[in-house]
């Protein structure tokens, strides 16, 4: 059986890599628990390697780290889109969003009672970054210092617009820093040697968040009980047991009452299931086809009018089928749930005619090539083999002969990241709700060079790309970044194909459910 | 698959005159000694096949246990391949890795970011439960069976035994996973999905690492009924393939000794066919089914692999699969290391049993 | 069993003492009339699979990889099998699936039935240090659960149905080296051997015309039992995606689509019921072959 | 001599399966056995001789049938019930079985196989049985009883392991011992040693035993009476003495002159042509014609039956070529007087 395995590709197993909006999310107000002593079991397939905030960039992880730890600011339910308080109670953003102050909530204290400190702030997230382990990324760059006890500042040396968008990642989870220093840890430079701290954060916790970690592990099951000193509202749960169940399975524990919320099944599992509610959604998980832009790899896929004769030829309609109820056709490449996201109406449009008319003007005659893609995992039940058949198929129909070239991950990553693959299909999980991530598809850039696509070859798009980066304010970001993805599906080698979809399945007897795409379901506020 | 071991070193002593030969203590130290000493050679043999097999990957490991952003970080994969000693040459990467298992240290696993020797101690008693369990249900059903067969041969019940256990080696174990996992769990519902435990159930106490006998141990009836609920079904479907091989072993072994002079002595004397055939028959035929069982073991660390991975069962099948998918190079030489240990250990106490069976064998 | 089951009573052997002769009749009296129709139908399924093997693009209703059905329907007229989750004819692909395997199959087999006599021939015939070397890593491998090592070598070498080959090939050559080796040990010292020596013929006349067939034949024996084995094997890595790749129709690959989608029992059912026939069929075969052997070489084939 | 008629054997056949169908092995076999009486049963291989002695106590394999009668104390052996039969195995009869290197439990006990039986037919306590077995083994001039019941059968050498099997035999004192080949698997040296040891039995014991054997020189130091069997038919019953001393059967005759000591007089050691027919290919008549030097048209079609000839003695030969008033020479002529070869005199213990 097939895995879904964490790492492997990276972005696919970031942090937000599973996303859900659900459908009429009612308003977030944390239930008052009236009901102490109840347990709640979620099936989870387990990507799971560590609780410690640190380390820890993975989906099953996030989802504990969220219950366990609070960051200074936070998403409520399933909106990715506007950010809230959570320690910090305010902040603002100076200097062109290259520095930032945070004001910390003084009535915030640790499971130990103690007070949640601008000092423990810094020191979390500066471990995080000095671990360098694969959430470091995260706050690069970013100087982080204390002002007084309750006042955090923050700052870049570039625009970094995004940043309140990134800080929600439990991987910035504050650390009772007196705590973990006695078990090991450290903020030095060195941390990534002399941090010892790991293995006592998993099995233990040192947040502030509303659960404290009871047991831990990787392959089974994490319970987490109520903080008894939590300085919110207290969880409607007492005791949350996070089981590590395959995904077919899910459903049928949950349609049984043996366990309330599953969050992997594919839509097809869905399907028969009865008694629950299902909470669908398109995540933020995008398919994409690339040609590679290089005539140095292929003659063929350079051309651009074989690239729009792709474009035209694939049947998104029947890839989204495959894909399943909740999944979408994405219409550039940053997913539709996200600020700057391209409105439906932008889809690429599915016409045989155009794309043999397109195939005409190439000048190539019968074109043959190699498609390349990673067979060793899955996204939300999704085989990438399964998708490469139906594009097979499709360009098939229109005289482009594909032979299949499935690879491992590990082989098809090196010559993805090479830029040596002609053709490709691949994924991108964001590794934070906000646009700006999407840029690495810009030409230089990270994703753009595995395309074999250069500053040279689009010149303007990589200027729009800089400004992009650099511009601030939710509506400018909104129309560059929607202007920067309709120039890539006109002039970039990359063909978004699908979002897949994400489901939430519970039992009736849970309130509020909401999925979210950074930790999968929201703990904090369930009923 | 043969199994030649006894015949290497066990010797069979054909003298005919002489004292009684009963295993002297310095006898057993000799011969303890020297199977101690071949199963290290075999060990590091082991360690030397998984590290050449391992450093054959053509991807890396850091891209396997890295995030892409990490990835793109050279600071980040720098910091990786230091810590997990990747960036040392692959001869000093061997005799570091050397150098740390005589302290018992089988390094950091980079999946788990936890010592490979923590890792194991999971997840082996789990497989090593499921194993022992399967191997039970085979012995009892197998030895059974193979006995009834062999004692009716050429009956009906020979033939049906016989296609049977042609049935049991022949059916791929994942796929009856998946049978039994449709049938008892979603269409009957009879047994819990997969797991060790019921959901919010804490394991007992670590005694053996077993559940159902750490349960026992402590007297929690209904810990154990749990832990037995979640075993059965893996351990049946794992034992099947066994159940075959036990069969017809047992079945050979039982027509081999009931051919011989001594049992027909033994009718000859007036003894009941009962007694004829547990005394008589049973024991030589144990010495087979004793090497068999060993195989078996052995075959069934293979089953595990494919039935923890449907069962949702974390041991060391599931952590091997996780292992060799990721390119998590200290837990593959661990496992690797690990499953000769038990293979070795295995064959050890199948000779030494073998040798209180057979008063003609000599450990040596 | 012994060679008696095989050998027709009154044959020109020595003549039978009293003790043989009730022993034989006694065993005659017992052989299972059954044995010869078990080898029989094992034959006649491999037959069949052959001629599908052969014949699947004219037996199979659909291509293996087209996809216009709905996805998951239960068996019906129109799809005997049903649809997987592609909407893709599983009875079609179970049919090309006998394409992959049944070649493999053979392949894996003859492969490791070459290299593994010829090495476990010369550790028989030359001995001393080549048989130290190549004994000792047939130990190495044989104290890996077969599995595991497949596993620690597709995934070392990227999974692909190539190296899940080559992978049950480093797997599987052991035991024909041990016993080729046990078998020419043993012929070297047989009296054939020492009287067709005495007759004086060459070493390698010995080798080829004496020693060829009676190493030869439990060798065959051992690579027909071999073969379950090696189908088995093979898609038990596919199954778990180390071996043939989406969308190749390969057998354990298919059940693994059917793990994913378990509650539509036809998508791991049918593929399952292949890979069972085939090598239900190859033990069948030789099971009945191991019976014609002498006991002492049948202890060798082990199980 | 014997006092009493122990076992009395009437019309015995036995059928058995074979592939090619059922095959009668043993044809209408009549003897008996009286108290303390040594009875030899001679033939080759596949005379039926060891069939006949399986068949007494219903040890013959599954699909075979036993017809006739086999009365033990008044009781048919034949209509026994399984359960009934079996307290006559090893208690009333018992065997030795031919080769003592592999009748022998290899994994259990002396002690084991010595007191498993009596424990059972005579329900002995443990101590009982034990003490019993010490006795048996003393008078098989076991050294070291107290050691032997301890050791296991591969410490000791064949001869010794044939006492222990005759100690076994003889543990729950039964009436009747049927030794088949007991001596066969043994040095030269050795057998004599065991065919004194059953002698000595039968005198100091009063236990009859039956030896079955196809060497004649085994027979003619202790049986008191011989049969002679071919293709599963008696041919020629008699007094020991007289039968080796006058042989009248052909087949008598031939095995006689094949004996190893036969050379010493002047006579060169002459096996018999051809070799015993199987089961399946029984030639018609009289089964041994085809190997029979004085073997006439008649002897194919008829089967002669077994009739006396007076002094208690019966042959089945109806040319009876050996009668002593007939003088026909032949090349075997002079086997009429054969000394026999007694393996007492080489006696070595």
């Amino acid at each position: 059986m097939r895995k879904h395995v964490a790492g492997a590709i990276g972005a696919l197993a970031s942090a937000a890599a599973l996303a859900i909006s659900t459908v009429g999310a009612a308003s977030a107000t944390a239930a008052p628990s009236a009901s102490g002593g109840k347990t709640l079991v979620i099936d989870n397939s387990f990507q799971l390697v560590t609780a410690d905030p640190g380390h820890m960039f993975e989906p099953s992880g996030e989802l504990v780290d969220n219950g366990l730890y609070d960051t200074l600011v936070t998403f409520q339910g399933s909106d990715l889109k506007t950010v809230v308080p959570d320690l910090a109670t305010s902040w603002t953003s100076l200097e062109n969003s290259k520095k930032y102050i945070f004001h910390l909530n003084p009535k915030a204290r640790f499971s130990d009672g103690t007070p949640v400190t601008s000092a423990d702030v810094v020191w979390s997230l500066d471990r995080m970054v000095n671990l360098k382990g694969n959430p470091s990324f995260l706050l690069a760059g970013e100087k982080i210092v204390a002002q007084g006890p309750e006042t955090v500042v923050m700052t870049s040396a570039l625009p970094n617009p995004a940043l309140p968008y990134i800080l929600p990642n439990p991987a910035t989870g504050v650390l009772n820093s007196k705590l973990v220093k006695a078990h090991g840890g450290t903020d030095a430079a060195n941390a990534s040697t002399k941090d010892t701290a790991e293995n006592w954060l998993n099995n233990h916790s040192a947040g502030s968040g509303p659960y404290v970690l009871s047991s831990f592990s990787t392959t089974t099951q994490v319970v987490m009980k109520a903080n008894p000193n939590y300085w919110g509202a207290k969880p409607a749960y007492s005791t949350v047991d996070l089981r590590n169940v395959q995904a077919p399975v899910q459903g049928l524990d949950v349609e049984r009452g043996a366990n309330e919320i599953a969050v992997d099944l594919s839509p097809a599992q869905t399907k028969s299931l009865s008694g629950v509610q299902i909470k669908r959604a398109p995540s933020p998980n995008v398919f994409f086809l690339f040609t590679n832009n290089d005539p140095t790899i292929s003659t063929v896929t350079s051309n651009p009018w074989f690239q729009k004769a792709v474009r035209a030829a694939i049947n998104y309609k029947s890839l989204v089928a495959l894909a399943g109820t909740g999944s979408v056709q994405t219409p550039g490449v940053v997913p539709t749930v996200f600020l700057g996201a391209l409105p439906s109406s932008a889809d690429s449009k599915t016409s045989v005619s155009v794309a043999k008319a397109d195939l005409a003007k190439s000048g190539l005659k019968n074109p043959s090539v190699a498609l390349t893609y990673p067979t060793d995992v899955q996204v939300n039940g999704i085989n990438f083999g399964d998708l490469a058949a139906r594009v097979q198929q499709d360009l098939q129909q229109v005289g482009i002969t594909v032979t299949l070239q499935p690879q491992s991950v590990q082989v098809a990553l090196q010559t993805y990241r090479g830029g040596k693959e002609a053709m490709g299909l691949w994924e991108w999980g964001p590794d934070f709700p906000d646009p700006s991530d999407y840029l690495v598809f810009g030409p230089g850039h990270l994703v753009g060079l595995r395309a074999g696509w250069t500053t040279a070859d689009a010149p303007g798009l990589a200027t729009l790309a800089q400004k992009a980066a650099d511009t601030t304010g939710t509506a400018a970001r909104q129309s560059v970044f929607q202007a920067f993805q309709q120039q890539l599906n006109q002039r970039g080698p990359f063909m978004p194909l699908i979002q897949t979809a994400q489901v939430v399945v519970a039992t009736k007897s849970v309130k509020n459910v909401q999925g979210n795409g950074l930790w999968l379901v929201d703990l904090r506020n369930l009923g | 698959m043969t199994c030649g071991t006894l015949a290497n070193l066990a010797v069979i002593n054909t003298s005919l005159r002489g004292r009684a030969r009963r295993v002297t203590p310095a006898g057993l130290g000799r011969f303890l000694g020297r199977r101690i000493g071949i199963g290290l050679v075999l060990m590091v043999g082991i360690t030397l096949v998984a590290f050449v097999l391992t450093h054959l990957v053509p991807g890396n490991p850091a891209a396997a246990n890295l995030g892409q952003r990490a990835l793109g970080d050279p600071a980040i994969v720098k910091a990786f391949n230091h810590e997990y000693g990747l960036d040392k040459p692959v001869v000093d990467q061997y005799v570091i890795y050397l150098g740390k298992l005589l302290h018992g240290n089988l390094g950091i696993s980079e999946q788990s970011h936890r010592a490979v020797v923590t890792d194991l101690a999971e997840y082996v008693p789990a497989t090593i439960e499921l194993a022992l369990f399967a191997i039970v249900i085979s012995l009892v059903l197998g030895v059974g069976l193979g006995i009834l067969a062999a004692v009716r041969r050429g009956k009906l019940v020979d033939g049906v035994i016989r296609v049977i256990s042609l049935l049991g080696v022949s059916m791929p174990t994942f796929w009856v996973a998946l049978l039994a996992f449709y049938l008892f769990f979603f269409r009957l519902g009879w047994f819990p999905s997969g797991g060790r435990l019921g959901p919010a159930v804490t394991p007992p106490g670590n005694i053996t690492g077993l559940y159902t006998v750490d349960a026992l141990l402590h007297g929690d009836w209904s810990l154990f009924a749990s832990a037995l609920d979640h075993l059965v079904l893996p351990g049946l479907v794992l034992g099947i393939y066994t159940v075959g091989t036990m069969v017809r072993f047992t079945r050979a072994s039982v027509l081999e000794v009931i051919n011989n002079d001594y049992v027909r002595a033994a009718r000859v004397k007036g003894l009941s066919e009962w007694t004829v055939i547990r005394r008589h028959v049973v024991r030589p035929a144990l010495l087979g089914i004793a090497t068999v069982s060993g195989v078996a073991f052995g075959s069934l660390l293979s089953g595990t692999v494919l039935v923890e991975n449907i069962f949702g069962w974390p041991g060391i099948g599931q952590y091997a699969y996780n292992s060799a998918i990721n390119l998590d190079l200290p837990a593959i030489m661990g496992v690797s290391m690990v499953v000769a240990f038990i293979y070795i250990v295995v064959n050890l106490l199948v000779d030494i049993l073998y040798s209180i069976l057979d008063p003609r064998i000599e450990l040596r | 069993m012994t060679v008696a089951d095989s050998l027709p009573l009154d044959s020109d052997a020595a003549p039978p003492g009293v003790e043989e002769q009730l022993d034989r009749s006694d065993r005659a009296a017992l052989r299972p009339p059954w044995r010869q129709p078990l080898a029989l139908t094992g034959g006649l399924v491999i037959l069949a699979w052959i001629v599908i093997a052969i014949f699947a693009p004219l037996l199979a209703p659909d291509p293996p990889n087209s996809q216009f059905a709905a996805p998951l329907l239960a068996p019906t007229h129109q799809f005997v099998f049903g649809t997987d989750q592609l909407g893709r004819d599983i009875f079609s692909r179970v049919l090309y699936g006998a394409r992959l395997s049944l070649p493999l199959a053979a392949l894996l087999v003859a492969v490791s039935l070459a290299i593994g006599s010829l090495l476990g021939a010369m550790a028989g015939f030359f001995g001393g240090i080549v048989d130290s070397v190549i004994m000792r890593i047939a130990d190495l491998v044989f104290a890996f659960p077969g599995i595991i090592l497949a596993l620690a070598v597709a995934a070392a070498l990227g999974p692909q149905l190539r190296n899940a080959v080559l992978a049950v090939i480093v797997v599987s050559w052991p035991s024909y080296a041990r016993l080729a080796r046990s078998l020419v040990l043993g012929a070297r010292t047989s009296e054939y051997v020492t009287s067709a020596r005495l007759f004086g013929s060459s070493g390698w006349r010995v080798l080829r015309v004496e020693l060829g067939p009676n190493v030869a034949g439990p060798l065959l024996v051992l690579a027909t039992l071999d073969v379950g084995n090696a189908v088995l094997l093979l898609s038990g890595l596919s199954f778990l995606g180390l071996g043939a790749q989406p969308p190749t129709a390969e057998w354990g690959a298919m059940v693994s689509a059917g793990a994913q989608n378990f509650n539509s029992w036809w998508v791991g059912l049918f593929p399952g019921l292949a890979i069972l026939t085939v090598v239900l069929a190859f033990n069948f075969i030789g099971d009945a072959l191991r019976d014609i052997l002498d006991p002492r070489t049948a202890r060798m084939l082990g199980k | 001599m014997s006092t009493g008629t122990l076992l009395e054997v009437e019309d015995l056949s036995v059928r058995l399966r074979t592939a090619r169908g059922i095959r009668l092995a043993v044809d209408h076999v009549s003897f008996s056995i009286g108290q303390g009486e040594i009875l030899g049963i001679a033939g080759e291989s596949g005379s039926g001789k060891t069939i006949t002695a399986l068949s007494l106590l219903g040890l013959l394999p599954g699909g075979s049938r036993t017809t006739g009668r086999v009365v033990l104390d008044g009781r048919d052996l034949l209509t026994l019930h399984r359960r009934e039969l079996r307290s006559v195995r090893g208690r009333q009869v018992s065997m030795v079985l031919q080769d003592p290197m592999t009748s022998l439990h290899p994994l259990l006990r002396i002690e084991v196989q010595m007191t498993e039986h009596v424990r059972t037919h005579l329900a002995m306590s443990k101590d009982q049985a034990r003490e019993r077995a010490l006795e048996m083994l003393a008078a098989v001039r076991i050294p070291d009883p107290e050691q032997a019941l301890a050791s296991h059968p591969h410490q000791f050498s064949g001869g010794m392991r044939q006492r222990i099997a005759i100690a076994m035999a003889l543990a729950c004192e039964p009436r009747l011992i049927i030794a088949d080949e007991p001596t066969t698997a043994l040095d030269v040296t050795v057998q004599a040693g065991i065919l004194s040891l059953l002698d000595q039995l039968r005198r100091e014991r009063g236990v009859s035993v039956m030896i079955i054997t196809h060497d004649l020189g085994v027979l003619s130091s202790i049986s008191d009476r011989l049969c002679v069997m071919y293709g599963g038919r008696i041919v020629e019953h008699g007094v020991t003495r007289e039968v080796l001393g006058s042989p009248r059967h052909p087949y008598t005759n031939g095995l006689m002159q094949a004996l190893p000591g036969a050379s010493g007089t002047g006579v060169p050691m002459r096996p018999i042509g051809g070799s015993p027919p199987s089961l399946d290919d029984m030639p018609s008549g009289c089964s041994f014609h085809p190997r029979c030097d004085y073997a006439q048209v008649s002897c194919s079609s008829k089967v002669p039956p077994l009739r006396p000839i007076g002094g208690g003695r019966l042959l089945a030969c109806d040319p009876d070529p050996l009668a002593p008033d007939r003088s026909e020479p032949s090349s075997s002529g002079a086997a009429t007087s054969v000394p026999v070869p007694d393996p007492l005199a080489e006696q070595v213990p």
